[in-house]
């Protein structure tokens, strides 16, 4: 059953990438169907929990044995339980959407049956990820998904930037994944094994320092995976890639695999507070980070990119708080899951009326012209700044308290930054919203693309030219609607009564934290921090008309564009260096390795040549090296005689 | 005889080795250092002489005779043969070409020599039996049971090697006709179409006080012409150069003649001397 | 005596290659041909020694035994351990897709006459080849291993110096230079390392009497074989220096990128998929058999160079210009790995390795054979003349992405299984070595995937835009290389089950256990 | 006096002959040193043979001699083909093992 849940989309990505053009008419109903269908699983596998007690809900199903070696055994054996089946459900159902979604996005691209074909790869391995049994099955799909994403972003390959988008993100994600498979040796020497079960049972048996070592490896994978400060450069040239793909794998799903690899090895973490509070500056760091840089950017893929990251810093955050915190990561990685992933089709939608136009300076006012798009998208936004009542306030706000009940001066850093951070995510969203819907329409007298940021020039496959704003049909606009209805609901649904912690508590160990102020002033503190932010938008881009050209900005705006300059270090120290160090290995290579090979035939052949010297044809001189020899000879007899 | 072969050396044959021996060592020597051949050879025939005496002081009677029949005779009149063949005044210049050879082999030579020599002297046997009991059947029937017993093989094998060296000389010295000898009407015939030297070679200038087979003849104006010496000795370099002197001889004869015909001396003797030599030559030809 | 298996598997390629030499010079097709049936034939053998090998059996099995040259006690002796049957399968296997991608590669260009015999010799050596290789990997007995080791490099000299890469920059003069030197180059090299080796065999004689591998394992462990500290040390770096030359092993690795670029792209597959194999299999059964202590003792410093191997190879992998010689630096960073594996004597460590041969096996040959199809459109080498290849050619393009990710070996994809034995068999003993070597892994992505950026994606440069598809031929090629990635990726099981109790011999032999894991996990 | 002389005297003459075939360059003088070098191994044979008492060292020194005619012989007629072809009896003009 549960392997059926993953065959089915990975049945429909070796279909559709092998299948040949013969399948591009029904290609993309094939793959929307199998997706439609493993969904359809989870929720029949999710009733059969359901039915269950609450301990006994743990299914695990063996396959086989993988990789059988003296003393080393990796099967194949995949784990049901709260929290995957909670992530099962949520992959297939956003993934569903996103499929239906994109049956309109990508109506003009000839490789639309290819793109199908990744993104039931992508939804198979993200599954085998959240399903595995075991560490190294859970790398199998953790760089399964890292691949469907190279091949999504890079989907657009005839464009350059998409392609090194590509790659980067692969790149950044292998040094992640290097901390993975570290973390898997660590377990391997210390457990002799890396499945979830003896490994999180044995950790009570050996020393905090390998733990804190285990810890702090899935920590850097977590990074690399979900775009956390220092790993996250990847995340905003990502939306290189078609929206759809922003929206399913960069907002909704896959980056989420570092929160959900943290949370799975909830014990190890617990064990090793240092680890943890690594964890939390981690989420926090993030946290501001991504929130400025959305504050800064003008393309409004990369502003929600941004989001998404700060969002995710707050799912580590709370990750790294232990007990307290885990269901509420989960929970906001849930209903952001709905909320970004609907910003991001509305931001898709909102390309699609206008020419694949990304800058937002050349938007404005587009309420009119597109209303389904405008209120799905002002759902979603309300939902992410935490307005109350709407799926964002519930799980931030939890976040925001666990954060405090940290308890110490941590604790008080934290739940500031936390709080800050919604201010700031308020702020930037605000800003999205009015650029985009509000305001003058500035889009009628501008050119289609803008030449200084060359990477947000329109797709081959759209004309340029003055955009004429049209609301998305309907194969688009339903799975935005379904999201926002998510976006809405969600929150409360999970949140009143603690319905989704104790869902998840026999997984992840829930523990009431306490903060050392009320619960409600928190969120009386959020919600004005909150409307603070909302109203310093309104104040600069609400009231006063958006510059159609970016203005210069002051350091901290130019900086935040700039991802505050941790692309340049990257590619000053990194690519620069890495270019030089080849070069210079390149020339030691030849110079020197094969110097040494070559002189040393060089060396023979002179050697010969001066020996060939001596043969100069004068049968008198070589009577006197006879002669000599002989003498030698004698002498050599002598000798032997003498001793 | 005896006290010769016994295994104590008279003080006769001391004396006779001291002499000898350094006349044998003056002859080596001389075969490697003096210039001409013939010297060379000359030298080493005398010390192989030395060495045959010596010989028969050991008492190898048959050797000795056989060393100066042999070595003296036979071979050493073949070295001359030869070097009479190659040329008795081609004296090769003692001037060394290849550069360090000299000394090295005289580095080699001594060291060698010391070696040996410091070798035998610490291999000295003090007492030694003389031969008187291997010779006492007379030294040539022991060699000839030696020879025709012990050694018939090896002896057998020698004669093999004797002829095979004959021929081996026969047929490097011999030289291969490819075609039938020219005749001396095919000979004339090919001069003629090489076109040189049509009429016979000059003959040599012929004096009366001594051989002149290898005098140049004179041409015309005084210069000799190698083209009236015979091929070998141009080869040899022996030719003798008498045109200075063939002057010299004029000048006297035209000396002597004014004298007789009270001539004064002061006439300038250009215009006369070319006439005058024809006239000497006419005069050669009468005699 | 029943019927000679092993050697049959060997003759019946060497006949063939007599065959093929001897086809007509105007029936070229008929040849290959031939020469692919024989290859087909040979598999089928492989196959019959793998299926009648007993893993659970004797240590060496299908044992054949004749004496040969009695007085030095030189006996004609095969059988094969796990590993052997391992790695005669690899080899079996990738030939026939040799030849086949070879198909056009000895072909007489337009102004060649119609009397064009070297068609035929190409792949008579082809076949010569894998006789040779097939029996080095079957001898149990030293001195016979050693003449088929040193014997291999002659029909591939001429396969490199003769057949070179018709795709050259510097017209057909520079490239037979550079061929020249390539091959001369080859040869030498491996000629002073078997040289050296040769000496080594003889002491090995003088040291233990005999030359027959299974005699000398078993005098060892009754323990009436004992060598002197300094023999025995002096006598494996004999052996290994030969070994590390084939492998090869940083610094004496420079003939493999100048042999790699420029034979074909089948050549190049054989010489690093399957001649180079039997220098690290040799390593495992000969270094280790014969020399427990010694490997010891020398373990630290190979290593060392392994490490080397791995990172340097993969730096300069990303340094290339050129595709085929960017292949080959990529093939000396996992060799180094196997190495590794081999050195750390732990039984992931070797079993890792003995995977890592037959997977990296294949996944060079994939990788190398595409981009050989690549080469032989556009007729450069150069990765800059390339670009947007993906757009005209997609099959092409994603059949040299999918072996471009079994090199950066991709979970899923059989590279990963062994990649990631070896770390962990090496991390489990010394766990810095372990995360350096991790470091290769990244560096594979990057030149993996820079490879593929500046070739495959971008704008579709003018030279490229007309280049078709891949054909059938190459399809067929291609396509069962990659199912064979994708199989041994998910299901390695017949292998490990194959190579572990070989493994287990050889642990037993140095004398070595399993690092215990800290903790025994709750099962 | 001790015969022994006659040893070291067939030393020196060796010794002699050895350096005048290093150093002359006329082929026959060449010749001429070797026989010398010959007659001094017959005579320190000679002497051997009167030291020991038996004839074989006379024997040994015949069979020196016939061999040395016949090398003579043969080396002569070398000379004089050599002679015919180059027009020198000089050694160091037959220096065609040179490259």
């Amino acid at each position: 059953m549960i392997a059926l849940l993953i065959a089915a989309p990975l049945l429909g990505a070796a279909v559709l990438l092998c299948g040949g053009r013969r399948l591009d008419r029904a290609g993309h109903w094939i793959g929307t169907a199998l997706a439609a269908l493993s969904f359809v699983l989870g929720a029949v596998l999710f009733a059969g929990l359901l039915g269950r007690g609450a301990e006994d809900r743990t299914l695990v199903q063996h396959l086989y044995s993988w990789i059988p070696v003296e003393g080393f055994q990796a099967d194949v054996a995949f784990r049901l339980d709260q929290l995957s089946i909670t992530f099962v459900l949520l992959i297939t159902g956003v993934g569903s959407l996103i499929h239906v979604y994109s049956i309109g996005y990508m109506e003009h691209d000839e490789r639309r049956r290819r793109f199908f074909g990744y993104l039931n790869l992508f939804l198979a391995a993200m599954l085998i990820l959240v399903l595995a049994d075991n560490y190294l099955l859970l790398y199998l799909g953790w760089e399964g998904v890292g691949l469907a994403s190279y091949l999504l972003i890079g989907f657009w390959q005839h464009k350059p930037s998409a392609a090194t988008a590509a790659k980067k993100a692969f790149l950044v994600n292998r040094v992640g994944d290097m901390g993975l498979s570290i973390a898997i040796m660590l377990m391997f020497t210390t457990f002799g094994t890396f499945a979830f079960t003896p490994v999180l049972d044995g950790v009570g048996k050996t020393g905090e320092g390998t733990l804190t070592a285990i810890a702090l490896m899935l920590l850097l994978a977590a990074c690399g995976k979900s775009a956390q400060v220092p790993l996250q450069s990847w995340l905003g040239d990502a939306m290189e890639g078609p929206t759809p793909v922003s929206a399913l794998i960069h907002a909704a799903t896959m980056v989420t695999a570092g929160v959900y690899l943290i949370v799975r090895s909830g014990a190890i973490f617990n064990a090793a507070p240092d680890a943890q509070l690594v964890v939390t500056i981690v989420g926090a760091v993030t946290l501001l980070f991504g929130a400025i840089v959305g504050c800064a950017k003008d393309d409004i893929k990369k502003a929600l990119a941004g989001s998404t990251m700060s969002q995710i810093g707050y799912m580590v955050l709370a990750a790294g708080l232990g007990p307290i915190g885990y269901a509420f990561a989960i929970m906001h990685l849930v209903t952001h899951g709905f909320f970004k992933a609907g910003l991001f089709l509305g931001a898709g939608s909102v390309m699609h009326g206008m020419n694949d136009e990304v800058d937002m300076r050349k938007y404005g006012g587009l309420r009119t012209y597109m209303p389904v798009t405008f209120v799905t998208f002002g759902l979603g936004y309300l939902a992410i700044i935490g307005f109350p009542g709407l799926s964002g306030f519930f799980s931030k706000d939890l976040i925001i308290e666990a954060a405090f009940a940290k308890g110490g001066t941590q604790g008080w850093i934290l739940g500031g930054v936390a709080l800050l951070g919604a201010g700031i995510t308020a702020f930037y969203m605000t800003r999205v919203m009015l650029m985009t819907f509000f305001g003058e329409e500035r889009w009628r007298n501008l050119p289609a693309a803008s030449p200084d940021q060359p990477d947000v020039e329109p797709a081959a496959d759209h004309g340029g030219g003055v955009p004429h704003p049209h609301e998305s049909p309907k194969v688009m606009t339903v799975p935005m609607i379904v999201l926002a209805f998510g976006s809405v609901f969600a929150g409360a649904f999970f949140g009143i009564g603690e319905r989704f912690v104790h869902w998840l508590e026999p997984v992840t160990s829930f523990a009431h934290g306490h903060p050392p102020v009320a619960a409600w002033v928190v969120t009386v503190a959020t919600v004005t921090v909150m409307v603070l932010g909302v109203g310093l938008a309104w104040a600069q881009y609400g009231r006063r008309p958006v510059p159609a050209v970016a203005p210069r900005g002051s350091l901290l705006t130019r900086a935040a564009r700039r991802d505050l300059y941790q692309d340049d270090f990257n590619h000053v120290v990194l690519v620069r260096g890495g270019e030089h160090l080849t070069r210079s290995l390149v020339y030691v290579d030849h110079t020197l390795v094969d110097g040494v090979v070559n002189g040393t035939a060089a060396g023979v052949g002179g050697l010969s040549a001066r020996m060939r010297r001596l043969q100069n044809g004068f049968a008198r001189s070589y009577a006197v090296s006879m002669f000599g020899g002989t003498a030698l000879l004698v002498a050599a007899t002598l000798l032997m005689r003498a001793v | 005889m005896n006290t010769v072969a016994a295994y104590t050396t008279s003080t006769g044959e001391a004396v006779q080795f001291w002499i000898l021996g350094t006349v044998a060592v003056l002859g080596a020597l001389g075969t490697v250092f003096l210039k001409r051949a013939v010297h060379s050879a000359l030298s080493l025939a005398g010390t192989m002489i030395v060495l045959a005496v010596f010989y028969l002081a050991n008492g190898a009677y048959f050797l000795g005779i056989v060393q100066i029949v042999v070595y003296t005779g036979a071979i050493m009149m073949l070295f001359l043969f030869v070097v009479m063949l190659v040329g008795v005044t081609a004296a090769d210049s003692l001037k060394e070409t290849i550069r360090g050879q000299r000394w090295l082999a005289l580095l080699c030579g001594l060291g060698f020599g010391v070696l040996l020599i410091g070798g035998i002297g610490n291999a000295t046997l003090t007492e030694f039996e003389g031969l008187a009991a291997a010779n006492s059947g007379g030294n040539i029937q022991g060699l000839a049971a030696l020879l025709f017993g012990k050694y018939v093989f090896a002896f057998e094998i020698t004669g093999a090697l004797l002829i095979t060296a004959a021929v081996g000389a026969m047929v490097l010295t011999h030289r291969e006709r490819t075609e039938r000898a020219k005749t001396q009407k095919e000979l004339a015939e090919e001069r003629i179409r090489k076109g040189e030297y049509i009429p016979p070679l000059p003959a040599p200038g012929v004096y009366a006080r001594h051989n002149a087979v290898d005098v140049a003849g004179l041409l015309p104006d005084g210069t000799p012409s190698e083209l009236t010496v015979s091929a070998t000795l141009r080869e040899r370099g022996q030719i003798r150069d008498v045109s200075s002197q063939a002057i010299a001889d004029l000048r006297a004869l035209e000396q002597r003649a004014n004298e007789r015909l009270e001539r004064d001396p002061l006439e300038p003797p250009r215009p006369r001397r070319g006439g005058s030599t024809e006239l000497t030559r006419a005069e050669e030809a009468q005699q | 005596m029943s019927f000679p298996l092993l050697t049959a598997t060997a003759v019946l390629p060497a006949l063939g290659a007599v065959a093929t030499a001897a086809v007509p010079a105007a029936r070229r097709e008929a040849a290959k041909w031939l020469a692919l049936l024989v290859s087909l034939g040979t598999l089928v053998l492989a196959v019959l020694v793998a299926v009648r090998f007993d893993p659970g059996g004797a240590r060496f099995q299908l044992t054949e035994s004749y004496d040969w040259i009695p007085a030095f006690g030189v006996r004609y002796e095969l059988g094969v351990d796990g590993i052997g049957v391992a790695l005669v399968l690899l080899t079996a296997v990738l030939i026939p897709f040799i030849v086949l991608a070879g198909w056009h590669d000895a072909d007489p260009l337009e102004t060649q006459s119609k009397r064009w015999r070297p068609t035929q010799g190409f792949f008579a050596l082809i076949l010569m080849v894998e006789a040779m290789v097939i029996l080095s990997f079957e001898a149990t007995d030293v001195f016979l291993f050693y003449i088929f080791f040193e014997a291999m490099l002659i029909p591939m000299y001429f396969l490199i110096g003769g057949f070179g890469d018709r795709a050259h920059q510097g017209g057909e003069e520079a490239a037979a230079t550079q061929r020249s030197y390539a091959a001369v180059k080859f040869l030498l090299y491996n000629l002073a390392g078997g040289l050296i080796m040769l000496a080594a065999v003889i002491g090995l004689y003088v040291a233990a009497g005999s030359f027959s591998l299974p005699d000398i394992l078993a005098a060892r462990a009754d323990g009436e074989l004992t060598m002197g500290t300094n023999t025995e040390r002096l006598l494996f770096l004999g052996f290994f220096l030969a070994f590390a030359v084939k492998a090869p092993l940083w610094p004496l690795h420079t003939w493999l990128p100048n042999a790699m670029g420029e034979a074909t792209a089948p050549v190049a597959v054989l010489i690093t998929a399957v001649v180079d194999k039997v220098g690290t299999f040799a390593m495992l059964r000969f270094c280790l058999g014969l020399f427990p202590e010694a490997s010891k003792w020398a373990t630290p410093v190979v290593l060392v160079l392994a490490l080397i191997s791995i990172v340097y190879g993969a730096l300069l992998a990303v340094g290339q210009r050129d595709i085929k010689r960017l292949v080959a630096y990529a093939s000396i960073s996992h060799f180094g790995f196997i190495i590794l594996g081999v050195f750390v004597m732990t039984s992931q460590g070797q079993s890792g390795a003995t995977l890592y041969m037959v997977n990296h096996g294949i996944s060079t040959a994939a990788l190398m054979l595409v981009a050989g199809f690549l080469i032989s459109r556009r007729g450069s080498r150069l990765i800059a003349d390339y670009g947007g290849v993906q757009k005209v050619a997609p099959v092409l393009a994603g059949t040299f992405l999918i072996g471009g990710l079994a090199t950066l070996s991709l979970p899923g994809l059989a590279p990963f299984v062994s990649e990631f034995l070896v770390l962990v068999g090496a991390f489990a003993r010394y766990p810095v070595v372990g995360i350096i070597a991790t470091f290769g892994i990244v560096l594979a992505a990057l030149y993996t995937l820079v490879l593929y950026q500046r070739t495959m994606t971008g704008p579709v440069r003018p030279e490229v835009a007309k280049l078709p598809d891949l054909r059938v031929r190459e399809l067929a090629v291609a396509a069962p290389l990659i199912a064979l990635l994708i199989f041994l990726g998910v299901y390695p099981q017949p292998l490990t089950d194959l190579v572990n109790p070989a493994v287990r011999h050889t642990m037993s032999d140095v004398q070595q256990h399993d690092p215990e894991p800290e903790v025994e996990a709750a099962k | 006096m001790n015969p022994v002389n006659y040893l070291y005297l067939a030393a020196l003459l060796f010794t002699i002959g050895a350096t005048g075939v290093l150093v002359r360059r006329n082929a026959i003088v060449v010749f001429m040193c070797i026989e010398l070098m010959l007659n001094a191994c017959n005579l320190s044979l000679i002497a051997f043979s009167r030291m020991h008492g038996n004839l074989d060292g006379q024997i040994i020194a015949f069979f020196t001699m016939v061999v040395a005619a016949a090398e003579v012989v043969v080396g002569l007629a070398i000379i004089v083909s050599l002679f015919r072809t180059r027009h020198s009896a000089s050694v160091d003009d037959a220096r065609l093992m040179k490259l």
